[in-house]
């Protein structure tokens, strides 16, 4: 059994001090809320957009011990069934996403349910050759899709409220309620009796088996969770684009949302918000900075935290902090 | 405590309605004839990826080349004193140059934005022009839908597209005798266009396209295409890849020994770079279309010669392009005497153009393509290549007319 | 001694081959409900594999295994925990970074559907907190309740483990090795321990130590190369000269 | 008749491809227990290696074939010491992570370094030109790569199956129970073989160069083909990857030939069955129920 987690003396300890669990998120709605203040609308949305996409893995990588590498699939998939049902039935975008992240779980079930059936680099490997076929299918539908040039003008309707259409400052406002509620709910997820036995399952799935837990079965529904809340996130970003690339149902999207999940942190939630910020911002300074190697500076850090840091950066602060935490206690 | 959480978030959000309300964010209308009192001409292209090399950095040089010699034409009397040249990558990625066009035009303050290779960032950047209502040149991008279906008043095709390559090459080759072709094509929407377009130029010059043979893309492994095409003895194989896989079939092309049995390769569309990184013994005698070439007359060598000593490299027909569009909009700005978009688009449409790049050049006002003269060129052996980057022989001239579609056919409805 | 009734579990013919290697050979077992049954034998004799073959981590390659007259041959472990054969594991096997409580409450409430109540606070299973106290008590594990597993040390484990199975309530217990590497001090409280639990339930046990059986088992299965060599009460079976020759064999192990 | 022979040939041929390089995949994931995700960067740079040989130095092919896994053998040595070993005893998904990093890193370093429209190279005389088999007409190079892949993995048959070396890396790649029982010291093998696998991407690298594009990203489509013919073959089974690297050749020809626009797909869809009917692949071991 393959469980991405580090020795037991390292993991962390679950209980919190109250003032961390009010503060937290206090802090990180505000951060939330100024973003687009500090960057530009878009890219601040595709921060929280992207952070959404993380932590959806993370609900599988960092607390059930699944890798996926086909997560594209569903992220672009909700992206294109959300801009077709926006371009097609002109419905308030709140609701096209919604469809978009339906469509997502139902693709999931059926991929979910023969992929969890394998573990560890099987499982990645599967999911993987899932997501090929579903990037093929998006490619060659082009009437439906536009193939290569992608899915173009999608609309931003919402109730005819003009500013949130047209302007990417005041839709980030409103798009920003889909994905803290969509963040929200792989919290609930992670500290329900749901994810209580999904990390039993991460630790030690025979164990899990020999208490009467149909592991395929939790495994499945985590799986099809994880694709909702991704394809709730694909399906805003491609609301606030305006338009869905093939590149989003691409491996290497797959990819780069892996990275961001390990550089923030695996099985730590917010590692994802972290890691979606880093390197959304790193994409964005380097774009225009006349240094054009982005890959380097990605794989570099992406080797050092692996390396060195594999509790990502959040993993790390947090680490540090309950280090000190401890030290202090008597 | 869900919906506590979700209260203090409508309220959060409230406020900071109102207080960007206040704040007024956003570029003001200012009064003066020129935004921030300069000029911004925004190169959005490939900086790091497969079309680098045809692209790329040096096209940000051609660009600064154009402003320089707007700046000596003027001098004094130039309408405007300061212009910028800003270079962003779009990494090939559509979402990022969606992005990053609509930073451009808000924040960057980028009155045009030039080049955009891959159609799909293309026709997304075309969109954002259209909804800021600033300026799009494209150089790079070969879809007929800029100045189709999805064309628009702010945005303008200057180079090529992929009915000229489609009109040039299939039309001229078949004329010259090469009757019975055979296509291969990627299996995506460029590579299906440009079969369509090359199957109805053929046969209006009388010659017949026998088989279509649609390949996966990317793909690296030609064997069992080229068997299939060549087992119906064409004259002509007619392929449609670019980049690394058009480098990929040619060289299996050469390998299978076709050549030998007297099929020639015409490629639907080629870069200089291509041949030059491949090297011209690969391609030697492989028919194209190329809408500019460096060594085509004194004029063009002229201008080759100064981008040499620039960048130390031979222009790809994409750098002069480039360096025309920018030109030609720095001009239509003098006209104007304004950055105002709508002001400088009533100079540039209907235009009648010559420069370095544009011979018999017209802006057309209709569907916003920028026509030309272009050429069907021939890659030369290697005994015949006399200097570096000496790779093609023009085999003909490809009038405007005929290498562009007739306006009344581009399907566009020009609106906004 | 043993309550006459029905038969716990029974296998006919229980065979599992691996690569040609005869690990569990032809064994009829029948554990009577409500004994408590030992399975002994020299290393490699098969214990191990009968216990996953028993709980559904192995597939026989031949042979039927019934619970209480029911054919489970073939059903997934979860599926055969879930008709109330709950194991041990030989090899310590815990959630390790999950704290004593928090397994005890998992085990608890594997018994309702609430285990799909993804949208519940998981402080829905502070409704177990009584039965929970009373189950780590028990095992005497109450001062590191709130302990994540993999920080106890070895012996704390297995008392965790036996926690484990006991809050599954289950009909059939099947415990591993449940004194291995404890001290005397611990192995004494674990054997009266089990004895208390066995009330009412049918236990089925593999244990080296020949005091933990004598004074446990009602009834000795003893296992040589995947074949029963000898059954009977543990008199019986401490006598028999098959057995005596087996373990000589192994003089070591015994 | 002749026709479907002839796909077949060129199938093998495109099959050696991917039976070399995923022969080395497999080789370091049994002793290694590492998946490879890098193992596509060292197929490009195997074949950048060779052009630059040919331009710098004017190593022709038959030069390259030697040279080109020793310099890789070397590379993947400093890589496995620099790099894998701090990862080995943890998850092998880290490895993957790390693999995957260097990917990118490599890929971008060889842009950087020469460009991205690719690099020239040119066959010896010798191997030009067609040859004509009974009807069957093949390339003459294609025919050479198929008989030198062939011998290739013959060779290394040989010596896994007769040499002392060969029988521990075989033993810790398909039974490592056994290997740890036997006392085998697998952890002196772990660097060589590491280079030896990288040495066979290379290999195939530098026999792609005359017919490829040379370029920076011509292996990153290489790499997830390659990861179906391992995981077809069964991950951790050397005849499995061979194997399967010449039956995803076919798959490919045919595919190209009578279903053209599946042809891609068709090596995920034999991939997904395969996963469904046998799930430790081909050739693989069947993982226990726990």
């Amino acid at each position: 059994m393959t469980v991405i987690t580090e020795a037991p003396a390292d993991a962390p300890a679950p209980a919190r001090t109250p003032a961390l669990r009010w503060i937290l998120p206090a802090a990180g709605l505000t951060a939330a809320l100024a973003l687009p203040w500090l960057v530009y609308p878009p890219v601040a949305l595709d921060i929280v957009a992207l952070a959404l996409f993380a932590i959806a893995l993370d609900l599988l990588l960092g607390y059930t011990g699944l890798l996926s590498f086909g997560h594209a699939a569903f992220w672009g998939s909700s992206a294109y069934v959300t801009g077709l049902i926006a371009t097609h039935y002109g419905v308030p975008f709140p609701l096209a996403v919604l469809g978009g992240a339906v469509f997502a779980m139902i693709l999931a079930l059926p991929i979910g349910y023969v992929s969890v059936r394998r573990s560890g680099i099987y499982f990645a490997m599967v999911t993987l050759a899932f997501a090929q076929m579903v990037y093929f299918i998006g490619y060659q539908w082009s009437d439906l899709t536009g193939g290569e040039n992608g899915l173009q003008g999608v609309p931003r309707s919402f109730f005819g409220i003009e500013p949130v259409e047209t302007n990417s400052f005041y839709f980030y406002y409103a798009a920003l309620p889909i994905l803290l509620c969509g963040m929200a709910a792989a919290w609930r997820i992670v500290h329900s009796p749901f994810g209580r036995v999904l990390v039993s399952i991460r630790d030690n799935t025979p164990r899990a088996r020999a208490l009467g837990y149909d592991v395929d079965r939790y495994k499945t529904i985590a799986f099809v969770l994880s694709a909702g809340l991704t394809g709730l996130a694909g399906g805003v970003f491609a609301i606030s684009h305006g338009f869905v690339a093939l590149t989003e149902l691409h491996w290497t999207t797959s990819g780069d949302v892996v990275l961001m999940t390990v550089l923030g942190g695996i099985g730590t939630l917010w590692g994802g918000i972290v890691g979606a910020f880093l390197t959304v911002m790193l994409a964005d300074q380097l774009a225009s900075s006349g240094f054009h190697g982005i890959d380097l500076i990605t794989g570099s850090v992406f080797i050092l935290v692996v390396l060195l840091f594999r509790r990502g950066v959040w993993g790390t602060v947090r680490h540090q902090w309950q280090r000190r935490g401890s030290a202090r206690r008597p | 405590m869900e919906s506590k959480r979700m209260r203090a978030g409508a309220s959060a959000l409230t406020m900071a309605l109102l207080l960007s309300a206040c704040a007024g964010a956003g570029p003001g209308g200012g009064g003066g004839a020129f935004t921030d009192d300069k000029l911004v001409l925004a190169v959005l292209n490939d900086q790091s990826g497969i079309y680098k090399d045809a692209s790329g950095p040096n096209t940000v040089k051609a660009v600064r080349m154009a402003v320089a010699d707007y700046q000596q034409k003027y001098g004094d009397k130039a309408v405007v004193t300061k212009i910028e040249v800003t270079s962003t990558d779009h990494q090939n990625k559509p979402d990022i140059a969606n992005t990053k066009a609509s930073e451009l035009y808000e924040r960057g303050g980028a009155d045009v934005i030039l080049d955009v290779p891959t159609s799909s960032a293309a026709l997304a950047v075309a969109n954002q022009a259209k909804n800021h209502k600033r300026l799009f040149l494209d150089v790079s991008a070969a879809t007929t839908a800029l100045t189709g279906a999805q064309c628009n008043k702010y945005t303008f095709q200057w180079a090529y597209n992929t009915y000229l390559l489609a009109n040039g090459t299939g039309k001229t080759v078949t004329q010259n005798g090469g009757r019975k072709w055979t296509i291969i094509y990627p299996d995506y929407e460029f590579g299906q266009n440009m079969t369509k377009s090359f199957t109805e130029a053929i046969t209006k010059a009388g010659g017949t396209v026998q088989e279509s043979i649609p390949t996966p893309f990317p793909n690296e492994n030609f064997a069992t295409f080229l068997t299939k095409a060549g087992s119906s003895a064409p004259d002509v194989i007619g392929t449609m890849h670019a980049g690394g896989d058009l480098i990929n079939l040619v060289k299996q092309f050469n390998e299978s020994g076709l050549k030998d049995d007297g099929v020639e390769l015409a490629v639907g569309l080629m870069l200089i770079n291509d041949i030059h990184s491949l090297g011209v013994e690969q391609f030697a005698g492989t028919l194209f279309t190329d809408p500019w070439y460096w060594n085509m007359d004194a004029e063009a060598r002229a201008w080759a010669d100064r981008f040499l000593a620039e960048t130390g490299t031979r222009p790809s027909f994409e750098h002069a392009g480039n360096y025309s569009a920018a030109l030609q909009y720095l001009e239509a700005v003098q006209a104007a005497g304004t950055d105002d978009a709508d002001a400088v688009i009533a100079k540039l449409e209907g235009k009648k153009v010559n420069d370095v790049f544009l011979r018999n050049g017209e802006i057309r006002a209709q569907d916003h393509s920028v026509v030309h003269d272009a050429n069907l060129a021939r890659v030369k052996k290697p005994g015949d290549v006399k200097e570096d980057w000496d790779y093609e022989e023009i085999v003909t001239k490809i009038p405007a007319a005929e290498g562009f579609p007739p306006a009344e056919a581009s399907g566009c409805a020009m609106t906004s | 001694m043993t309550t006459e009734g029905r038969v716990a579990i029974r296998t006919r013919a229980l065979t599992k081959v691996f690569r040609g290697f005869r690990a569990v050979d032809a064994v009829d077992l029948e554990v009577r409900e409500g004994s408590v049954h030992a399975l002994v034998g020299p290393n490699g004799a098969g214990k191990t594999t009968l216990f996953n073959l028993l709980t559904g981590f192995l597939s026989p390659t031949s042979g039927t295994i019934t619970v209480f007259d029911e054919d489970v041959t073939g059903e997934p472990p979860e599926r055969v925990a879930r008709r109330g054969v709950a194991r041990s594991f030989q090899i310590t096997s815990l959630f390790d970074t999950l704290t004593s409580r928090e397994h005890v409450e998992l085990a608890l409430q594997g018994h309702g559907r609430q285990g799909f109540r993804f949208w519940r606070s998981e402080k829905l299973l502070g409704r177990h907190r009584d039965r929970v106290d009373d189950l780590i008590t028990q095992v005497g594990l109450m001062p590191l309740a709130d302990k994540q597993a993999g920080l106890l040390a070895y012996g704390q484990k297995r008392a965790l483990e036996l926690a484990l199975v006991l809050a599954l309530d289950p009909p059939v217990m099947l415990l591993d090795e449940p004194t291995a590497g404890m001290g005397i001090e611990d192995v004494d409280r674990t054997i009266a321990l089990i004895r208390r639990l066995a009330a009412g339930r049918t236990v089925v046990f593999v244990d080296h130590n020949m005091h933990v059986v004598g004074s446990l088992a009602d009834r000795v299965t003893v296992l040589q190369q995947g074949r029963i060599l000898a059954e009977g009460d543990y008199d019986e079976v401490r006598t028999d000269e098959r057995v005596i020759t087996a373990y000589l064999g192994e003089a070591d192990h015994a | 008749m002749t026709a479907i022979l002839q796909y077949a040939v060129q199938g093998l041929a495109a099959g050696s491809f991917y039976a070399l390089a995923a022969l080395g995949l497999a080789v370091i994931f049994g002793v290694l227990g590492v998946v490879n995700f890098a193992h596509g960067a060292f197929y490009m740079l195997g074949a950048v290696t060779a052009a630059v040989l040919l331009d710098t130095l004017g190593l022709t092919l038959w030069w390259s074939l030697l040279a080109v896994p020793v310099l890789m053998f070397a590379f993947g040595v400093v890589v496995e010491r620099l790099l894998v070993q701090w990862l080995l005893r943890l998850d092998p998904l880290y490895n993957l992570l790390l693999t995957f990093g260097l990917t990118l890193v490599l890929v971008e370093l060889v842009k950087q370094r020469y460009g991205v429209s690719g690099l020239p190279y040119r066959l010896p005389a010798g191997l030009q030109g067609r040859v004509d088999l009974a009807g069957v007409v093949l390339p003459r190079y294609q025919l050479f790569v198929l008989l030198f892949s062939v011998l290739i993995c013959a060779l290394v048959w040989l010596v896994m199956t007769r040499s002392r070396i060969g029988m521990i890396v075989r033993a810790a790649t398909e039974k490592p129970d056994l290997a740890r029982a036997l006392g085998i010291n697998v952890g002196r093998w772990v660097t060589p073989v590491f280079g030896f696998g990288v040495a066979l991407a290379g290999l195939a690298g530098a026999l792609a160069a005359p017919f490829r594009a040379i370029t920076a990203d011509m292996g990153s489509n290489f790499a997830i083909i390659l990861f179906a013919v391992v995981v077809i073959g069964g991950l951790g089974s050397i005849v499995g990857a061979v194997v399967a690297g010449f039956l995803v050749g076919l798959v490919e020809a045919f595919g190209q030939a009578y279903a053209p626009t599946f042809a891609q797909i068709l090596i995920f869809v034999l991939m997904a069955l395969v996963i469904l009917v046998r799930p430790a692949g081909l050739f693989g071991r069947q993982e226990a129920t726990a």
